[in-house]
């Protein structure tokens, strides 16, 4: 099948469902003529003009709250925040307004937006520019949080996301723009809410996302070849999060390992750990372990970033910790 | 001046139908029947009126944590947000919502808002869509003066000046951000001023007459409707109330407030439709007593309608 | 007013230093990442935005201040730090993310602070607006007569921050000076398209402060705009805004493939370089003769020169040093 | 302990004046914080006391005072600033999360940032969805910021004055119905004894509010108290509860917990936070990581469900953990 970048999959998404939709329009810093920071909205002012396509000032609150109002009044407004880490500027507007609308007005407003974003550290962009803070909005009821780690996934979830009659939060790991996978052609949809097997297994069950995932399969090779059958699970969507695919696989391998690249303290694992426990107690054989970034913020110098993000050896140590 | 009777006696029905209502809701508040904040409207009903008396039904507009004024202005019904406000099934919001997040979705009132400011860049997004969709529409985006210092109020004035919207930005200035009296929070005395630094037209009128409001908004409405962009306008108003009722408003002086009440809207207005003779004594008495009617109906409905079932809790989260 | 000699070449040798070392920034960054760009690779890794062209404006700026006196920059902020008088080797050191660097490597380019001279900078537009007004009120209520500055582009004067720090300077009547450098351009999107207003000068009528524009590629005429709004705000009378119109020859930043700029445009700015155009006013006025300007460019490169050995033969800081300064 | 009973508002307030009697350099902004005394009296009688410079009255510019707060703080100043409910925190999120918490770090230490920003957070009292909410969770999440939640008057004051000579940013979370305010309704354990002279509580110290032997329960703020309330009731039943108070986030006192688990076996955290990616998970998931094969039933979590907080009397009640439902999930438990 055709090979595409993940961004060239998130492109081809938003130039399918532009296509499809007029009432879609993309909305953020640089995404016109630039074509967006990472490219991923290249070529869509040249098809769609200027209408369609909005080049906005450096003003995130007016980027999303724009966009809430526009949803709000029958649009279906996709916009970009350049790094997640500037969310802080506009928080009030997705998790005030966006989040809760529907929810406040007794279920009357239909808010379908897709706010995308980029996360992640691997570029040496230090502490503002690097972070993964998917905790945060998965913990805020009214918003979906999407996680893609494939191009397969990122073009079939982006165009579920952009169908949803929810606001939902897209978020796009930096170092993942460049991998390549087969994608089909025509546009298909990715279910919101299911997660995926990325790799079977008997022995311990490994929970991970977007970057993680990928270093997570690599360990899954080596442990292989030392005879022990690590099966991947990358939820994919973190909210709605598919508990039934973590907690059968749990029943199955009887040991939890989760990866992530956000700080471990009241992370993404937290809570994952904290469903497993309370619904597969009884079918763990070991303690939970969680790998993940430890609790500073993201530093600059490359040795610094590379002690800090999550590494393949720490997930194995992991996992023959939790197996030994 | 050129409004026809029906828009004027409209208006006035209106304002009275808002302190009737307001009033109202001061009593049951009082009497612990409505829980949570209410911010009465009391003081600025022109604003509202002579604002909403220019939009269509298809128009919108957002509104603010003191909001119950805006939406009677545009075509709120009074049953329906009463029994919100004592947290009943029938209310607008099924009881989810409260004073601070009523909303009409087909009235076009996109809701109050408790986050101050927070309603801005909503108004500029509501008129992106009126403005992509083609329509004529436009979009009256309602805050306070204490809003007027929010970053969002520069961020969506900005956009919608550049991207040419149709808003009309009413600033009800009550001369208090809670307990901050203007002066202490801006170092300007005309918020309308701030319209220059948007290279939008600004303009000042007296929030107490309806007229005044009227004629302003009319102008921006008719800018905006043509496609000419936003226009900021700076009403000078006062709440006769605290911030929300239980307030104890030590921080305005006696004095100011006495100036005020001089000035209230409704028997200015009142006085001068007599004088036109477009109203009687007898036409005011007919008047209050039905909206009085109107408001106790209201009451009626909310206190006779049933609460939510705790398992409605769960719902309206998210759109299936 | 009268500017000494002294002062004059000070002003040149400035704009000299911050120049030259950032064209060898460029140099270096570019090593490690040709043939393939890859943002993370040696010897300076991440994103670089370069101040080439502006220099005018924070040299004119800055030559007002004194060390005790607060600067908030930008994510474009080298010409700041090193216009407030900042240690080049440190600096270089910490793009290179070593452990001898000004943040020990923990900061990074966008993210350059110095206890000493009171500097601090940061990756979010606007952010470091708030940040100025804070040290003044801080200066304030100690009595100090210290002055705060903060550098913002264009781009950052249409966001939430510059409105509320503004008029927050404002009613305080705090000793803080706003400097607009206008560069045309926020990343891609050119100002008309951004900002509703011509000149961001007009907007400190908002807030009741003062606001002028000047032309950011004339050292002189940003300096004696500062000398008056820097001494005003020493005087205890409040806040001013100032709209310096500048322009980067370069990207947003390394790697920016600029098409957003108009063909000729950038030609046009080059006739204005702040720096041969004072060296030549120098020159002219007989201030500095050529043996001079060469002697200067000479002790500049020097330093510049020092600097990239320093930071090449820098050590690296400890893996483990990354869980330290959480807290203190 | 002193025997003079203060409310909790009293308490912060008293903390807070004290500490501006001992260092010049704290000092109080805020909406409504002067004149006012704060909208929930965390800063009564401040303003008659200190004046305008040092308690200021701030316009609603979060963004605007709060990176004004961490600039004071950079120059040497010990700001105290009050955003009025912590669901406004989004906006002047990125003052939080790009500056106060990471300057310190980013500049390698060399830069302090001894901010401390307290706001109110809980609901109970019909405010919905953008004033009843608590999300110190999303803020523990955060590196480089302390996590402080007193639940009785002593506490607050102690936890106020080791906040505000902590060198670290520090968030200090009042629940509003902690407050003893008058126009709220009054739960007894907030007018308690609070010693006159200042004192410090350490922080990453939990407290035992109650010993027990079959049960552990771990709660913040208001939530200790429900589970008193139901602890209470439990005993008539023969079920003994170990209410544990963690007061502060971060530092995280996990020794308390695993300790009281190994001896209860059995574990309930109630948190009026909404359940998900919150503080009520990470407890839990320490627990299954460092003590799973002391526990005897798997651990159970009493939250808020997530949903934003609803407006109406039934649908809150129904939503933020009352003694009853947490008396039952203590029930099933043992049962």
């Amino acid at each position: 099948m055709r090979k595409l970048t993940f961004a060239q999959a998130l492109n081809e998404a938003l130039k399918q469902e532009m296509r499809r939709d007029p009432t879609i329009y993309v909305a953020g810093e640089d995404v016109g003529k630039y074509g967006g920071i990472f490219g991923v909205t290249a070529g869509l002012l040249e098809e769609f003009g200027e209408e369609r396509v909005r080049d906005t000032p450096i003003t995130e609150s007016a980027i999303i709250g724009s966009a809430v109002g526009a949803a709000a009044a029958g649009l279906r407004p996709v916009v970009e925040i350049m790094f997640i880490d500037f969310i802080g500027v506009a928080l009030d507007q997705l998790f005030n307004q966006a989040a809760k609308m529907k929810y406040m007005f007794g279920g009357k407003a239909k808010l379908p937006i897709v706010v995308r974003t980029t996360c992640g550290a691997g570029m040496c962009a230090a502490a503002q520019h690097s972070q993964s803070l998917e905790a945060w909005f998965m913990h805020i009821p009214g918003l979906k949080v999407v996680a893609p780690s494939t191009p397969y996934d990122a073009k079939g979830l982006l165009i579920s996301s952009i169908r949803d009659d929810n606001p939902v939060l897209f978020i796009e790991h930096k170092m993942l723009y460049g991998i390549e996978g087969e994608v089909p052609e025509e546009p298909y949809t990715i279910p919101l809410g299911v997660a995926d097997i990325k790799r079977e297994g008997k022995d311990v069950t490994v929970v991970a996302t977007m970057a993680m995932v990928h270093k997570a399969l690599e360990a899954a090779e080596d442990l292989a070849k030392e005879g022990i059958e690590v099966e991947v699970v990358d939820p994919r969507t973190l909210s709605p999060l598919d508990k039934e695919t973590i907690i059968n696989s749990v029943k199955k391998t009887h040991r939890l390992v989760i990866v992530h690249e956000a700080v471990k303290q009241a992370g993404p694992g937290a809570e994952i750990a904290a469903i497993v426990a309370e619904e597969a107690f009884e079918y763990l054989d070991a303690p939970i372990k969680r790998v993940a970034a430890p609790f500073t913020p993201v530093p600059f110098s490359p040795v610094l970033e590379n002690a800090y993000i999550p590494s393949k050896e720490s997930i194995i140590s992991a996992v023959k910790e939790v197996v030994g | 001046m050129a409004i026809e009777k029906e828009k004027l006696l409209w208006m006035y029905e209106r304002m009275c139908t808002i302190r009737a209502f307001e009033e109202k809701v001061a009593e049951l508040f009082a009497a612990g029947k409505i829980p949570g904040f209410v911010h009465l409207y009391i003081g600025e009903e022109a604003v509202a009126v002579g604002v909403c008396a220019n939009l269509r039904d298809d128009d919108y507009i957002t509104s603010t944590h003191r909001g119950h004024g805006h939406l009677i202005a545009k075509g709120g019904d009074l049953k329906l947000m009463m029994a919100e406000l004592f947290g009943k099934k029938t209310g607008y919001c099924k009881g989810k919502g409260g004073s601070m997040h009523i909303a009409d979705l087909d009235l076009g009132i996109l809701g109050a808002n408790g986050i101050v400011g927070g309603g801005l860049p909503i108004a500029a997004g509501a008129a992106l869509a009126a403005k992509y969709l083609g329509t004529d529409r436009v979009v009256a985006c309602f805050f306070g003066d204490g809003a007027a210092n929010q970053g969002t109020f520069h961020e969506a004035l900005n956009m919608a000046s550049i991207w040419n919207l149709p808003v009309i930005f009413v600033c009800e200035n009550n001369h208090y951000a809670i307990s901050l009296h203007q002066h202490k929070h801006m170092h300007v005395t005309d918020i309308a001023e701030r319209a220059k630094a948007y290279d939008i037209p600004g303009v000042v009128v007296d929030g107490n007459d309806v007229i005044a409001v009227y004629e302003a908004a009319e102008a921006a409405v008719k800018r905006a409707r043509a496609g000419e962009g936003p226009t900021l306008i700076e009403c000078k108003t006062y709440r006769h109330r605290g911030h929300f009722e239980g307030d104890p408003m030590i921080y305005r002086p006696k004095e100011e407030a006495e100036e005020w009440m001089k000035k209230d809207p409704i028997p200015r207005f009142e006085a001068k439709l007599l004088e036109m003779g477009i109203l009687t004594p007898a036409d005011i008495t007919r008047i209050k007593e039905e909206i009085k009617a109107k408001v106790e109906e209201a009451v009626r409905f909310a206190e006779e309608s049933p609460y939510p079932e705790p398992a409605e809790v769960l719902q309206d989260v998210y759109t299936e | 007013m009268p500017v000494s000699k002294e002062t004059l070449i000070e002003l040149y040798r400035t704009m000299l230093k911050i120049r030259l070392f950032e064209e060898r920034v460029a140099e270096i960054y570019w090593e490690g990442k040709s043939p393939v760009f890859n943002i993370a690779a040696d010897p300076i890794p991440g994103e670089m935005h370069l101040y080439i062209g502006e220099e005018a404006v924070a040299t004119g700026v800055c030559a007002h201040l004194r060390p005790d006196d607060m600067v908030a920059g930008t994510h474009r902020s080298h010409g700041h730090y090193i216009a407030k008088g900042g240690d080049l080797k440190k600096l270089m050191a910490e793009l290179f993310g070593k452990k001898t660097g000004l943040c020990q490597g923990k900061g990074g380019h966008m993210h350059l602070f110095d206890a000493n001279l009171h500097f601090g900078c940061g990756g979010i537009i606007g952010a470091g607006i708030p940040h100025a007004v804070g040290a003044a009120l801080a200066f304030k209520m100690q009595g100090k007569d210290n002055v705060a500055v903060s550098f913002f582009g264009d781009g950052a004067a249409n966001i939430g921050a510059f409105h509320e720090a503004l008029n927050l300077a404002a009613i305080w009547k705090l000793p803080v000076v706003f400097v607009v450098e206008d560069n045309l351009y926020a990343i891609s999107v050119p100002k008309s398209k951004s900002t509703a207003v011509k000149s961001n000068a007009e907007r400190a009528a908002a807030y009741g402060m003062p606001g002028v524009l000047v032309d950011g590629m004339d050292v002189m005429a940003v300096y004696e705009a500062a000398g008056e709004a820097i001494a005003r705000a020493r005087r205890g009378e409040g806040p001013s805004l100032i709209e310096c119109l500048c322009y980067r020859y370069r990207g947003h930043f390394e790697g920016d493939p600029q098409l957003y700029k108009p063909e000729g445009e950038e030609e046009e700015w080059r006739k204005k370089d702040p720096i041969p155009n004072f060296r030549a006013k120098l020159i002219k006025e007989g201030i500095l003769t050529e043996e001079e300007a060469a002697k200067i460019q000479e002790e500049v490169k020097a330093l510049v020169d020092e600097a990239e050995k320093f930071a090449r033969e820098s050590p690296w800081p400890e893996p483990e040093e990354a869980l330290k300064h959480v807290f203190l | 302990m002193g025997e003079r009973i203060i409310s909790m508002y009293e308490a912060i307030a008293e903390a807070i004046a004290q500490e501006m009697e001992r260092d010049p350099r704290v000092f109080v902004m805020g909406e409504d914080v002067g004149f006012y005394g704060g909208i929930f009296g965390a800063t009564t009688g401040l303003w008659k006391k200190f004046g305008d410079e040092r308690v200021r009255d701030t316009p609603i510019s979060e963004m605007g005072f709060v990176g004004a707060a961490v600039g004071a703080a950079l120059e040497g100043m010990r700001p105290i600033v009050e955003v009025m409910f912590v669901d406004f925190t989004g906006a002047c999120f990125d003052q939080i999360l790009n500056h106060m918490s990471k300057i310190q770090y980013m500049s390698g230490g060399q830069l302090k940032v001894p901010v401390v920003l307290m706001t109110a957070i809980g609901g109970g009292y019909n405010d919905a969805a953008q004033h009843s909410q608590c999300l110190y969770g999303l803020f523990a999440h955060l590196p480089g910021l302390k996590i402080v939640i007193p639940s009785t008057p002593y506490d607050a004051k102690g936890l106020m004055i080791q906040a505000i000579r902590d060198d670290n940013p520090v968030m200090y979370f009042f629940h509003k119905g902690l407050m003893g305010l008058p126009w709220m309704t009054i739960i007894e354990a907030t007018w308690a004894p609070v010693p006159e002279e200042p004192y410090t509580i350490p922080f990453g110290v939990a407290d035992i509010k109650r010993e027990g032997k079959d049960v552990t329960i771990v709660a913040v703020a208001m939530m200790v108290h429900r589970a008193l309330e139901a602890a209470q009731e439990l005993e008539k039943e023969g079920i003994s509860v170990e209410v544990i108070d963690l007061r502060t986030l971060v530092p995280l006192d996990k020794e308390a917990i695993i300790n009281s688990v190994k001896k209860t076996h059995r574990l309930l955290v109630v948190d009026e936070d909404y359940l998900s990616y919150g503080m009520s998970g990470e407890i839990v998931a320490i627990v299954a990581e460092n003590a799973l094969e002391y526990l005897d039933a798997p651990p159970k979590r009493v939250a808020v469900p997530d949903v934003p907080i609803p407006y109406s009397n039934t649908l809150e009640d129904f939503v933020i953990p009352s003694a009853d439902r947490i008396a039952q999930a203590v029930r099933e438990l043992v049962g």
